[in-house]
């Protein structure tokens, strides 16, 4: 190469780089200023006040642990004493926790040296170590207390209700009730609820010990008490979550059975009418576009809530997914088969049965598999909306804000869902296609 | 036999086939040889009625085969078989089955939509395999198959089909010299032992010599040879494949051994 | 005429599972007295119990009145309200009450003008319809538009939500409802804020009221007109002798204390009707 | 049969007949059975579904067109203010489509890294790889809507929430693809790198990402495709967009059919435009690479 | 200057290379060769940390490289370039770029993603591919280059490396003859002209006798040979091939003139 010529392929190899470099600096900064409208069209620097932590911590903290309520009415002096504070944890009568003692004066023991002692009349005294001891009365509306004005932050005071929060459990106190919420870990209740006569029983006792119900078996009885279990309902989250694979299976399934024959009739190949092919093509872009959350709204006039709803709405969709990807299939099958068999005097349909099937069922199969893992996922949500099933029952756990242990064991129930059919969709895929293809 | 009366193909403007004339009066394994293009395996097709005639005539045993439709064309198929370059087989399925494509024709559509066939069929398709020494691979599927072996699989299902006539379009282009030399036998073979007419596609002179009685030659789309082995000078060749005098045989060979040449025999066969 | 099972819709307000089991006492003396198989439903919206009774694949539910309204609005035919709730003083109505976070500032709507108000479903007759007849009325120049006297004005989804995003700050004051009976402090007797106090979700002393509608009547039973006259005697019957009969399972299904239900007509609400009308359009 | 008949020593020809027969009558069986228990699969689920329904298919199919026959009839009439409703709407569907765009880039960059740390032979701690493979698949299964809601909880309504649930999915998701591409990528070039003395961060940047740039970039596509439809229906549950205002115009009813069709039509013409345009661009990317 | 002492390396049972020693006094062009398997490719590789040593100990310039980590690692290996069989380029990229990942190590990860290398160093990468023959295709993707084009971009690659030592692993395995002559001579003059030393496994004898002025022999991971060309009889080679009596030379071979074999200089340069 002359001097001169490398010379130009030099000033060349520059240009290149010049070039290169404006892509390479290009692309971030087209990133960097969309990112940036982003940041004020979703308006991040007001996010970190809207955000809300005490709303974080409460939800950390709860979804590991439980509360136990104990509740005085003060019109009546009743004392009870409740699980979460709902109906079916109460405590039967007669019945109370093993840190609360007494009877004229009931002694809560919140732990850490924090007591809280209900007196007769109404009055209320509180002990925290390091703070002088809090001494309450209610009448009528008003409560009334030895606090001085100046508070510290875990205390919130007026004269008609007080609450106090500390480390080892909360109180509140007005004019009609006092309670107290002591805090634990773990998700109370799960087994058995505290009616049932296995509650607090091990493991060891249930399956070898004696018989603890006159009526019924250990086994069955405990079986039966868990199964029933009124705080944590398996046996409705079992259904629920049954429903939700119930309508991804039924909506997949349907939806491939109706897209193969339709997908035969979008494929140039097979399909020579060229205005049938048009709108076959259109219907599926159609169904696919309206989506599947709209076509459960669409669906619920004429079927009403239900897990049957859902899974049309998702065979709808499907349908048009399925179709489209189908008939692509289709029209990349290798025409050395059909020719093959056409070659043996074989008619249409053994044409498509030999010729056709055999090459697209390893691709419809793993579609179908696929798509039955991600519809698991979609019934969920669908079942928020419309159907049911344990997407409703997640989205009404959170939307009410209360048991967040129940949000943690429906997420955590929603996720080993979703991994199941995915494993089980590849087992299956295995199974039929064979691991390499 | 077999009439073809001025057969002629045409793709748009390209004629494929020429007002190919060829007539075939006793079986006979007869080699179609041709450059690329030459119109080879469209005259083949039009034979089996994979794609139909613009014009002419293919007459066999006095039926005339251009004019058949529907039912009675896929009778015409099933006794007319077809064995392809690439095999064509159904690669996913096994072999039996593979072979068992070649009853199709005889039996009903609902049977075999479930690949229900009659034991019979079966045991006379591992039979046809045995004949063709691949046996021991009827249960497995076709695609773990060398090609040589996928190549006799196809020659089964033909076999299976029980055909008057056996046309092979270029059976051994894919196979290496030794599976080239199997497969060839055996289409040999079956001409002598059953008496079946085979007609091959060959792109190789030296096959066509070894194992045809008869050579036909075309050159785009006519046919400009129509002789035995014998008579297919380098002259002739050089004809057929439009070469120039630096034409040299060797270069389409795919023999292994080419010293060990057979006796062309009934080489006065064709009419 | 013969029905092969009854259904009946259950309208939010709380864990969807929750309200299956408050009615599952009401489903079993369904099955008794009719001797068909009786199925709970609880969609997640209003609007799914209204689809339901539309489309006939829902028999009775315990509406809201704008709920109501919006069903008798698209079909008249298809629904008619038996029973109403009645109230332990014997009120047959409720409130829709406007609240803020005390540290915000808002003690009235007077305090609002340029900030985020939030309604809670669209279909709630306290969380949406009175409140926007009524909010226009507390002064001249408020309208519900956003952007115009209110900076913002936003669906929340429902009760529980406009209380979680009022004390979030998410938006600076919503509607509820209420009976308004009984202490602020507690969140009053009944009602979404008092669930909401009772789950400890907010403290009332951070909450002040800053507005309050005239009384709302109670949402109707409803049964589906289609029913055989017997099935809705029988229903009838049953609904409005729960109280009586069990308690415990009246205080499930009316979600509070109450005297029971008493019967109620079409009259009762059509100033409902013509309020969601003029509000909605039809 | 001279020279091929190669089964001198092989079974006999009985044996093999038997054996495949043996073959045939299992093979049958099983096939049957398979396919009886899907029937029975589909039978009985479609009857427990229909009788968990609060309506009957059969009873309902007549009915199926009743709403859209509402909505169309109510938009047809107000016909004249569909643009001006589109107008109006036409925020919300920018801020849907935004939510979508940010989360799939986001996802994408964070699917990147997982992938990359996730296959064996580019992995920088190939000691790791089985933790960041099951941070993909724990972040894959978790459906968009749960850790939406969570969020709606922390940070409140808006955007935010919906944003960084599809992003966490989208990350699963694309590394999964991306890691069925990056596992087939040529580590030849990997190596050449190495050996100059590369950091792992050059190797993947120079010897990584130019080949498997246009699979990667054609999964982004489709993943933004499905991340539109994931953010209208976040907007279902309060998350902001257009879902939003389809769920509130739905509710309402007849009146506001009107706004409802005219989010629909915005909404499905989206999807629509989308779905086709990147369908087109990734054909194109794709096609230029024939294996 | 460069010392490997007792290197080993085990992959499972597996013993790749066994205690192998050697010293190089000054930078020499040294031939490794044996037959597949024997361990060559381990023993480059080691050299280039691109795996570590299960035990003993290389030693550059009084270094001890084995015992190199992170960034004096990477320091190490660009001082150190290395050419593959397989070329290693990163086909999408083109050629200039090839070359200039050759000064990676010197350049920040920032600089590198966004192609800011100097104008110098782009400069000396024409010059590099100029000095190789091939400076028309800088602009070319990498995949569109000719295998023997493609060794050569490497070659500049690692001469962008400004290296001390390069290692070459069978860089000429997968070139015709033709461009198998062009590389080898490349390395040649590389060794000449700049003073390098250069290391190449070769799978030919006649190539090592060829170019190179010291040949290492190595069999099932020992070295069993070290020594001049001329001192790498047909007895030896057999040796170190594992043999017998039938071993012909010529079957290694991959020249196009074996006739021509220039005069093997330095024969006494190494220790
Ligand atoms: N389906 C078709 N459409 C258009 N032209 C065709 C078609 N099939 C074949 N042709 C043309 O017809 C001519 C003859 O083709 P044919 O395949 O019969 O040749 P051949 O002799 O078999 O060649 P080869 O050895 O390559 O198989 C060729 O020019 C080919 O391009
Ligand atoms: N990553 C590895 N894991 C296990 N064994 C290996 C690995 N790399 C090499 N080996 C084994 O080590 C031995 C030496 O291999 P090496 O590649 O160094 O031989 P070579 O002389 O370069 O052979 P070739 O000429 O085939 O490249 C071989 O037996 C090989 O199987
Ligand atoms: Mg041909
Ligand atoms: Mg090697």
């Amino acid at each position: 190469m002359t001097a001169a010529e490398l010379h130009d392929t030099k000033l060349a190899a520059e240009k290149l780089f010049q070039r290169k470099r404006i892509i390479g600096f290009g692309i971030p900064a087209v990133i960097a200023v969309y990112l940036t409208y982003i940041f004020f069209a979703f308006d991040l620097p007001g996010l970190a006040e809207r955000a809300n932590l005490d709303n974080a911590v409460t939800l950390a903290s709860d979804s590991w642990s439980h509360k136990v309520h104990v509740t005085r009415d003060n019109r009546s002096g009743e004392i009870t004493y409740a699980v979460e504070g709902e109906r079916k944890g109460t405590y039967p009568d007669g019945m109370r926790p093993a840190w609360v003692s007494g009877d004229e004066v009931t002694t809560i023991d919140l732990g850490g040296d924090h007591f809280v002692r209900y007196l007769p009349d109404n009055r209320t005294e509180i002990d925290i170590p390091g703070f002088p001891l809090i001494t309450a009365q209610a009448e009528g509306r008003l409560v009334t207390t030895n606090l001085p004005d100046d508070l510290p932050d875990w205390i919130s005071a007026t004269d008609r209700r007080v609450g106090i929060t500390t480390p080892e459990g909360r109180i509140t106190l007005t004019g009609a009730r006092t309670e107290v919420f002591n805090y634990f870990p773990g998700w109370e209740l799960f087994w058995f609820t505290l009616d049932s006569p296995y509650h607090g029983q091990g493991l060891g006792t249930i399956l070898f010990g004696e018989q603890l119900d006159p009526n019924r078996g250990n086994i069955a009885g405990a079986v039966s008490d868990w199964w029933n279990n009124a705080m944590w309902r398996h046996k409705d989250v079992a259904w629920a979550i049954g429903e939700t694979v119930l309508m991804a299976f039924l909506g997949t399934m349907g939806g491939a059975i109706i897209a193969l024959p339709l997908a035969f009739l979008a494929a140039k190949r097979f399909s020579p009418v060229m205005l049938l092919r048009a709108a076959t093509r259109r219907l599926f872009d159609f169904v696919r576009g309206v989506d599947a959350l709209i076509w459960t709204v669409v669906l619920a006039r004429a079927f009403g809530p239900g897990p049957l709803t859902g899974a049309l709405a998702i065979l709808i969709t499907d349908t048009g997914t399925f179709g489209k990807i189908f008939s692509e299939a289709l029209e990349n099958v290798d025409q050395k088969q059909i020719e093959g068999v056409s070659s043996t005097g074989a008619n249409p349909l053994q044409r498509y049965r030999f010729g056709v099937i055999p090459q697209v069922v390893p691709v419809l199969l793993a579609q179908i598999l696929y798509f039955l893992e991600s519809n698991t996922r979609s019934a969920t949500i669908i079942g928020a909306i419309t159907g049911g099933g344990i997407g409703l029952m997640l989205t009404q756990a959170i939307q009410t804000q209360k048991d967040w242990e129940e949000v943690a064991y429906y997420i955590i129930l929603i996720i080993a869902m979703v991994m199941f059919m995915d494993w089980f969709s590849g087992w299956l895929r295995g199974k039929l296609i064979g691991r390499k293809d | 036999m077999l009439q073809i009366d001025t057969l002629t193909k045409r793709f748009g403007d390209k004629t494929a086939v020429d007002a190919a004339n060829i007539s075939v009066n006793k079986p006979a394994m007869i080699g179609i040889i041709g450059r690329s293009g030459a119109g080879k395996s469209t005259l083949l097709r039009m034979v089996n009625r994979l794609s139909d005639a613009t014009s002419g005539t293919i007459t066999f045993e006095g039926e005339d085969i251009t004019a058949l439709r529907g039912a009675a064309k896929r009778d015409w198929q099933s006794r007319c078989a077809m064995i392809f370059q690439q095999f064509n087989l159904v690669p996913r399925m096994d072999v039996v089955s593979n072979v068992l494509h070649g009853t199709l024709n005889k039996r009903s559509t609902f049977a075999t939509m479930f690949n229900l066939y009659p034991q019979a069929d079966i045991h006379r398709a591992i039979e046809i395999l045995d004949r063709l020494g691949i046996a021991e691979q009827a249960p497995k599927r076709a695609e773990a198959l060398s090609g040589g072996q996928q190549q006799r699989v196809a020659i089964a299902r033909a076999l299976m089909q029980d055909p008057k006539i056996i046309l092979a379009d270029e059976p051994i282009a894919s196979l290496d010299p030794m599976n080239a030399q199997v497969v060839m036998q055996s289409l040999r073979t079956i001409h002598e032992e059953d008496g079946r007419m085979v007609i091959a596609n060959l792109h190789t002179l030296d096959t066509a010599r070894r194992y045809c009685n008869r050579v036909i030659g075309m050159r785009d789309g006519r046919i400009v040879f129509d002789g035995s082995p014998a008579q297919l000078t380098t002259g002739v060749a050089r004809d057929i494949y439009g070469a120039g005098a630096d034409f040299s045989e060797a270069a389409t060979s795919t023999e292994i051994e080419t010293l060990d040449r057979p006796e062309v025999r009934e080489a006065e066969a064709y009419a | 005429q013969e029905i092969n099972e009854f259904r009946i819709g259950i309208l939010g307000g709380e864990n969807a599972q929750d309200r299956m089991n408050s009615y599952q006492c009401l489903a079993d003396y369904t099955t008794e007295a009719l001797g068909v198989e009786t199925k709970l439903f609880a969609p997640a919206d209003y609007n799914g119990v209204i689809q339901g009774l539309l489309g006939g694949t829902i028999d009775m539910a315990w509406l809201g009145a704008s709920a109501y309204a919006a069903t008798y609005l698209q079909d008249p035919s298809v629904v008619e309200p038996v029973l109403i709730k009645v109230n332990v003083d014997g009120s047959v109505g409720y409130h829709s009450i406007g609240f803020a976070r005390v540290d915000s500032g808002v003690t009235s709507l007077d305090d609002m003008e340029g900030k985020v108000f939030g309604f809670g479903d669209p279909n709630s007759t306290s969380g949406y319809l009175i409140p926007s007849i009524e909010i226009p009325q507390y002064k001249d120049g408020i309208t519900m538009e956003s952007g115009a006297y209110f900076g913002e004005v936003r669906f929340t989804g429902g009760h529980e939500q406009t209380i979680v995003a009022v004390s979030n700050g998410d938006i600076d004051a919503g509607v509820t409802w209420a009976d308004g009976q009984g202490n602020w402090e507690d969140g009053y007797n009944s009602g979404a804020l008092r669930k909401a106090v009772d789950a400890g979700l907010v403290d009332m002393n951070d909450m002040v009221q800053i507005w309050k509608s005239n009384v709302i009547p109670e949402g109707p039973v409803v049964l589906r007109t289609a029913l055989p006259d017997d099935v809705k005697a029988t229903m009838t019957a049953l609904v409005d002798g729960l109280h009586e009969r069990d308690a415990d399972c009246a205080y499930g299904v009316a979600a509070g204390d109450t005297l029971g239900f008493q019967p109620v007509t079409h009259e009762m609400y059509e100033s409902i009707v013509a309020a969601r009308q003029a509000v909605i359009g039809n | 049969m001279t020279g091929i008949s190669l089964s001198s020593a092989a079974p006999s020809v009985d044996s093999i007949q038997t054996a495949y027969m043996a073959q045939v009558h299992r093979r049958r069986l099983y096939g049957g059975l398979t396919l009886l228990i899907f029937v029975i699969l589909m039978v009985s689920g479609f009857h427990v579904a229909d009788d968990r329904n609060a309506g009957g298919f059969w009873e309902g199919l007549h009915q199926i067109g009743d709403y859209p026959a509402d909505v169309l009839s109510e938009a047809w009439e107000k016909r004249a203010d569909l643009p001006a409703l589109m107008v109006k709407y036409f925020p919300a569907l920018v801020e849907t489509i935004n939510i979508a765009a940010v989360s799939t880039l986001i996802g994408a960059i964070g699917g990147l890294f997982l992938s990359l740390l996730g296959t064996r032979g580019l992995a920088k701690w190939p000691r790791l790889i089985p933790l960041f493979r099951r941070i993909s698949d724990v972040m894959r299964a978790v459906p968009e809507i749960v850790i939406a809601l969570v969020l709606i909880f922390v940070l409140g309504g808006g955007p935010v929430p919906a944003m960084i649930a599809i992003a966490i999915h989208t990350a699963g998701a694309l590394a999964k693809l991306f890691s069925e591409v990056s596992e087939n990528t040529d580590l030849k070039a990997v190596e050449g790198l190495t050996s100059t003395g590369a950091t792992w961060f050059q190797r993947m940047l120079l010897g990584v990402l130019p080949q498997v740039a246009p699979n990667y970039v054609s999964y982004t596509l489709l993943r933004f495709e499905i991340n539109i439809r994931a953010s209208a229906i976040l907007g279902f549950v309060g998350a902001g967009g257009l879902g939003y205002e389809l769920r509130n115009s739905m509710a309402w009813g007849p009146g506001r059919f009107d706004e409802a069709a005219a989010i629909f039509i915005l909404l499905f013409g989206t999807i629509v435009f989308f779905d086709q345009v990147s369908s087109r661009y990734r054909n194109r990317l794709t096609e230029g690479q024939g294996q």
